[in-house]
């Protein structure tokens, strides 16, 4: 057992970098922010299970998701359903022609819940879905697009049409859907009102706990053999494969893993702000999820987590300041991020800060052997010198 | 408002407790000062002096294209009232902010008007995805919204008054008029492909088949942002439809008109009413593309009364002279001055009291003319069809009595 | 030892009527070729004679036109690369194909033939027998003092041999390395000669080579290929003395 | 219903021509993406922005003619178009100098840089023409349609896109495959360490296939301003559909471009005129992803040995 925790943990600086990263969330947060602010950095939070997942399947695996917010989407609206189920009981829907079906379906004429509506009555079956169904359609992407060796760009292309489709998808069927509006007014959890401010800081520990699991997860398939095939494969994908690996079947797996994280960003996503809508599912809040995995590091499972608070917050900021000059600012950062900062604030922190620490005193990290994590950009295949990532994996 | 938490500064946690400390220090002392319980019992945003409104709108992102005359409206409508003197003795001080064009910023920024700035009333969204999406906000925390744009109905909430017309409105007169002027029998529905257009098709069908005794000859849903339609003309051209009733919206709206105006469906062969163009809309498509076309909505800005006269003389006075007003414009403009009015019969700035003053409000200085807010908050309101003219403006062609809002329709649901 | 003695009735390797094409080109044309048991064959010819083809049809890489290999009994031309690699096949890249930014270490473990599938890997465990079995290896290629360094420092030399050290813990029937010691200097040429002598104990050794020092020094073997096409085979004598051989090599 | 067959047939004309029509738009859109992309492995995420870039220009070039020199407006679209290579061409230029070029070794990350410079494009549109849609005064020789026969239109402004795209598509396939400059692009793409070599300025070579592909976008985009709308996010309309013509078609050639772009519009525009357009849209992009998985390479590439 000692050794699975020794995954978990990582060395001892990650360690401490989780710690950190646990106490900021878990207790600054709820301690400094008002019931409003951290309402908000829950939301932010369920953005940071998507980067958490895209550090994972892009930073390690190579493989640039720009659709997962198909994913993100999916398990929020898994979620959307069951709530939204629970809101319309005959009672609160008696004005409606069919009482007791979603208020969306009885403006589209539906007088029956449709068949794939039924299930979501159940919460164990919700909770399974929100899973489930991001992880089926990984699947099948995967299977499809990996064992067919397309490459990585066309990968990119192509998730992006798929979350084209299903917009396009979603906002069509709007008697089954809820349309362009999405699935809102959702009011409780059996019979809990997730929308008071006691309940919005239930959810927020709900989310932080189990990002922090996520973050664990991350870091045992990082420290595992699969881990450091990942990496293999991203670098010299005949060599793995010619070593006896089926090459496609650890891309596709990763790629599950990081639709699982984003499922359940989007369940929580939805638990917090009430409503889900097919505006998350599109291309652009998907890229927006990997510009938060860059900016915290595309190495780095911790790093995903700042990267998306920071350019959350920084959103937040400018829009409520300088609304002009937000995308300005959004897309500068992009833009530096990529050419300057590859390892984006867990780079930065290598790079800079850690030194600045180390000379204060506070800590020196103890050089270790043979350390396995190379924090560098995915592709370049030409040796360059290497750091470990911030938390330094196994 | 400057906020002083960072969300990640972790290597400061001594400095955000400070901050947070003398923030909510600060929120006590804005708060506690006092304004007469009889004007302001809930806590409101209210001081002597000053009450503060928020406005929530999309400055950025892809709706900014239509918010923008509804921010400029609304600014005009309460920079004119501070200047009559305010409302109950007090000057309205606004609070903007960027809904972006994102449905959860938009419910994060209601959320922050409300809870934090405790603002008396919020003049904003246009979508009805934004509408949604704020709505469980405005009910939860009993706030109060203005909604301007004309919308599919459908819905009825205590704590929103909709200065627009809800579908039947816009709808039923139009279709009614080109029956009678045009003798239409059949009609070709088509839209955007989203709820409002949807909707207010289901309804125009309704009433084609049952009231109108017509024919409807085809019905077609393009994705948003579509620009490719020469499949749909030749569809248009091998039905032959009498009217073509078309609610096609955003960028899909001109690359709709140029196209059809290319493949030669033009005013002079074929009659097309719209519910989705203002002059907002033609400035983009260009006159001369839809020239002779018709729209059915309840204000364009050729309205010829002295009320309109005053507000287009004032809005180009503060916009320039190449501003344009649309529907939602007008109905924006209308938001502020509705709810001074209901303040001011209420006495106070108390939700409850306001909604319950507004049942019944008549407003005859409104530049589309008389209006007055029914029970079920929605505005009585007359339809006007429009002629589109080549210089991107409307001639009116018609004007209906005014017509009873009724966003439950019975029979056309 | 004797190389030529030993003649297995059934060879391990059979390649009958292999054809590739490119849009037209037939890169290997027709060609037949079979390996023994125990046998280190070299494959020779000019460039673009087709030689890396050949290898890259056997391991999968390259799907063949036309023709048949077949492997201990099982054919691989329909076999996926992996299957292949499980079945036995070990193939090293003419660059040195290693992971730069993993110690040698675990360059090494990485091939060990285990934890192959997603769950075993997730789950593979650094046993005692992983351990000894690397460590093992790391002393037949010379690595055993640089165990713990990243590979990526090592020198050109080293990296080749520890790409083949990585087949080696594959323990394959049939090892296929491609010009093993390119960019190696003479001492470094020796020890790779002695390091294939040992290895090819119990498994045929399939190697393309151009130095014939080298080639001389450890082929049982010779088969030289033209244009896709068999030229020539046998002894390293025999084959240097074809009339034809020698055209192909120094004519036109 | 009252259909005469001659009717009949003038619709089969018309629908037949707008295959055509939207095919060229597709190609239009597509084809400086294919010199960028498949000449230099770029993706271009501003691509969108760039055409929009032309959409403006002609618009600019539009409301000056209208004010300064009335009596020229007829002739006003050729001047735009020429401007809109110019200027999107070196923004282009610009942009590769300031981004590309230092991520040549990085391409999902030049995908990800080109983003960024897409929002940033768009919200200068923004402060620059407003968040409004504007609209360019089209010549009459622009508008309105050709009637050979009493039951047959077509549109005069698909014929012009139709002949822009024509004339574009073998002003390329010359210089591509005709020109010494083409020639040192190709030599660049097949073996860039052999093209320096002999004495090619690649980095030269890169800096203008990828102006000239950012110049054709604007061509483009003056083009569909006869056919769509000009505002500030009206370029990322096309930006996924353009995307998947190229990888359709096969990123390294022209060819696949064209007959990606062809099939494409082929399907849609059948498939619209029998079904509704929202299901017609899903139904061609699933087509395209599902044969892209079938064929990874895209319809056409050429087989290599590696």
């Amino acid at each position: 057992m000692k050794s699975f925790f020794d995954k978990l943990a990582g060395s001892k600086q990650g360690a401490i970098g989780f710690l950190i990263l646990a106490a900021l969330i878990l207790v600054v947060f709820p301690l400094t922010l008002d019931a409003f602010r951290l309402n908000m950095v829950g939301k932010y939070l369920t953005y940071a299970f998507v980067a958490v997942g895209l550090v994972l399947c892009w930073g390690y695996g190579g493989i640039l998701s720009l659709g997962q917010g198909i994913f993100f989407g999916l398990g929020g609206y898994c979620m959307a359903m069951f709530l939204k189920l629970e809101a319309s009981d005959p009672e609160s829907t008696r004005i409606q022609s069919t009482p007791g079906i979603p208020d969306f379906m009885d403006w589209n004429q539906l007088t029956e819940l449709p068949l794939f509506w039924e299930p979501f009555h159940s919460f164990g079956f919700t909770l399974l879905a929100v899973v489930a169904v991001p992880v089926l359609l990984a699947f099948i992407v995967g299977l499809a697009m990996f064992k067919r060796r397309v490459g990585d760009v066309y990968f990119s292309i192509v998730t992006q049409a798929i979350a084209a489709i299903l917009t396009i998808l979603i906002i069509g069927q709007q008697g089954l859907t809820g349309g362009v509006n999405g699935i809102t007014d959702l009011r409780t959890l059996m019979g809990w009102d997730i929308r008071s401010h006691e309940a919005k800081t239930v959810l927020y520990f709900v989310g932080a706990f189990l990002l922090l699991a996520c973050i664990l997860i991350g870091r045992f398939i990082l420290a595992s053999k699969l881990g450091r095939l990942l990496m293999a494969m991203r670098d010299k994908e005949e060599r793995v494969r010619f070593s006896g690996y089926d090459v496609a079947s650890f891309k596709i797996f990763v790629f599950c893993v990081a639709a699982a994280f984003s499922g359940i960003g989007g369940a929580l996503f939805t638990l917090q702000v009430g409503f889900m809508s097919p505006s998350f599912v599109g291309i652009v809040p998907s890229i927006e999820m990997v510009i938060f995995a860059a900016v915290g590091g595309r190495m780095s499972l911790l790093g995903a987590v700042y990267g998306a608070l920071l350019v959350n917050y920084g959103k937040t900021v400018f829009s409520e300041s300088f609304p002009e000059l937000w995308l300005y600012f959004m897309g500068g950062l992009f833009i530096a991020v990529v050419m300057y900062f590859p390892n984006g604030l867990a780079g930065l922190y290598q790079s800079h800060g850690r030194k600045w620490l180390a000379r204060l005193g506070r800590w020196r990290p103890k050089a270790r052997r043979a350390e396995p994590v190379a924090a560098r950009p995915a592709p370049s295949s030409t040796p360059e010198p290497t750091s470990p990532a911030l938390e330094t994996t196994p | 408002m400057d906020l002083k938490q960072t969300g990640a500064s972790r290597l400061l946690p001594r400095r955000l407790a400070q901050g947070a400390a003398a923030l909510s220090m600060l929120a006590m002392s804005v708060f506690a000062s006092s304004a007469g319980a009889e004007v302001n019992s809930t806590g409101l945003a209210v001081t002597d002096t000053e009450v503060i409104v928020g406005q929530l709108h999309s400055a950025t992102g892809t709706m900014a294209i239509s918010e923008t005359g509804s921010i400029q409206a609304e600014r005009l409508a309460i920079e004119q009232i501070n200047a009559s003197g305010g409302i109950l003795g007090r000057q309205i001080k606004v609070i903007q902010e960027d809904g972006a064009s994102d449905w959860p910023t938009f419910a994060e920024k209601a959320r922050k008007l409300l809870e934090r700035d405790k603002v008396a009333a919020v003049f904003g969204c246009w979508t009805s995805a934004s509408r949604k999406a704020v709505l469980p906000i405005f009910e939860k925390e009993n706030g109060l919204l203005y909604y301007p744009t004309f919308y599919e109905g459908l819905e009825q909430s205590k704590n929103v008054i909709y200065t627009g017309q809800e579908a039947t409105q816009q709808i039923l007169a139009g279709l009614d008029w080109v029956a009678k002027e045009k003798g239409a029998k059949t009609f070709y529905l088509l839209g955007s492909d989203y709820i409002w257009p949807r909707t207010s098709m289901k309804i125009a069908r309704k009433h084609i088949e049952n009231v109108l005794g017509g024919q409807v000859v085809g019905e077609e849903y393009y994705p948003l942002g579509n620009t490719q339609f020469g499949s749909l003309t030749n569809k248009i051209k091998l039905k032959k439809p009498d009217v073509i009733f078309a609610a096609v919206v955003g960028g899909s709206n001109v690359a709709f008109y140029k196209q059809l105006k290319a493949a030669g469906i033009t005013s002079d062969k074929q009659t097309l009413l719209t519910l989705s163009v203002t002059e907002d809309e033609l400035l983009g498509i260009g006159g001369e593309n839809m020239a002779g076309f018709y729209a059915s909505m309840k204000y364009f800005q050729s309205l010829d009364n002295p009320n309109n006269s005053e507000f287009v003389k004032a809005f180009k006075a503060k916009y320039g002279n190449d501003a344009v007003i649309g529907d939602v414009t007008q109905a924006a403009y209308l938001g502020p001055w509705l709810w001074k009015a209901a303040v001011e019969k209420a006495g106070s700035f108390d939700v409850d009291k306001v909604v319950a003053a507004s049942a019944g409000l008549e407003l005859d200085t409104a530049p589309e003319g008389y209006v007055k807010v029914h029970e079920n908050q929605h505005l009585w309101s007359k339809t006007r069809i429009g002629q589109v003219q080549a210089n991107g403006q409307f001639a009116v062609v018609y004007e209906s009595d005014l017509i009873e809002p009724n966003p439950f329709p019975k029979g056309y649901q | 030892m004797s190389p030529t003695g030993f003649q297995s009735p059934k060879p391990v390797l059979a390649i009958e009527g292999l054809t590739v094409s490119f849009d037209g080109f037939k890169a290997v044309d027709n060609l037949n070729l079979y390996l023994d048991r125990n046998e280190v064959r070299v494959v020779i010819g000019p460039n673009g004679a087709g030689k890396t083809t050949v290898l890259d049809l056997i391991c999968g890489k390259t799907r063949a036109t036309a023709g048949s290999i077949e492997f201990d009994g099982r054919e691989l031309t329909k076999m996926k690369e992996f299957d292949i690699v499980r079945a036995g096949v070990g193939r090293k890249f003419q660059n040195p194909s290693i992971y730069e930014n993993l110690s040698v270490f675990e360059n090494l473990e990485m091939s060990y033939p285990a934890g192959r599938k997603v769950f075993g890997a997730l789950f593979f465990k650094r046993s005692a027998e992983v351990v000894a079995r690397v460590e093992e290896v790391a002393a037949e290629i010379g690595l055993a003092d640089q165990l713990h360094d990243e590979a990526g420092l090592l020198s050109h030399g080293q990296k080749q041999w520890l790409e083949i050290g990585m087949l080696l813990m594959q323990d394959p029937a049939l090892l296929m390395l491609d010009e093993p010691v390119a960019g190696m200097s003479v001492s470094e040429r020796l020890q790779t000669a002695e390091l294939l002598k040992r290895i090819s104990q119990g498994r045929s050794v399939l190697v393309i080579e151009h130095d014939m020092e080298f080639v001389k020094s450890i082929a049982h073997r010779v088969t030289v290929l033209h244009q896709g096409k068999l030229l020539a085979e046998g002894s390293m004598d025999a084959v240097q003395n074809n009339p034809k051989v020698i055209e192909v090599y120094l004519g036109h | 219903m009252d259909l005469s067959l001659s009717d009949f047939g003038a619709i089969a004309i018309m629908q037949g021509f707008n295959g055509l029509s939207v095919f060229c738009v597709l190609l239009l859109m597509a084809l400086g993406l294919a010199i960028i992309f498949g000449q230099m492995g770029v993706i271009n995420m501003a691509h969108g922005e760039f055409l929009t870039v032309g959409a403006y220009t002609t618009f600019l070039v539009s409301s000056l003619t209208l004010r300064f020199l009335p009596e020229l407006q007829p002739y006003y679209f050729f001047v735009a178009i020429v401007l809109s290579f110019l200027i999107a061409g070196a923004l282009g230029w610009l942009a590769e100098w300031a981004l590309i070029s230092k991520l040549y070794h990085r391409p999902l990350d030049t995908l990800l840089a080109t983003w960024g410079l897409s929002l940033v494009m768009q919200q200068a549109f923004r402060s620059i023409f407003g968040a409004r849609e504007v609209s360019a005064s089209m010549p009459d020789w622009l508008m309105g349609s050709w009637m050979p026969t009493d039951t047959i239109d077509i549109p005069l402004n698909g014929l012009f896109v139709m002949a822009v795209t024509l004339l574009l598509t073998v002003a390329i396939f010359v210089l591509l495959y005709r020109s010494r400059w083409g020639l040192q692009v190709r030599a660049t793409v097949q073996n860039r360490v052999m093209a320096r070599s002999v004495g090619i300025n690649t980095k030269k070579v890169d800096r203008m296939t990828f102006a000239l592909g950012c110049g054709v976008a604007g061509v483009a985009g003056a083009a569909f301003t006869t056919i769509g709308s000009t505002g500030p996010t009206s370029g990322s309309l096309y930006i996924v559909d353009t995307f998947l013509v190229v990888v359709f078609g096969g990123a390294a050639s022209l060819f696949g471009t064209i007959a990606s772009a062809f099939s494409i519009a082929q399907t849609q525009s059948m498939a619209e005129f029998f079904i509704s357009g929202s299901m017609a849209k899903v139904l061609t992009l699933s087509a395209v992803i599902l044969i892209l998985m079938l064929r990874p390479q895209g319809l056409f590439s050429l087989k290599v040995r590696k």
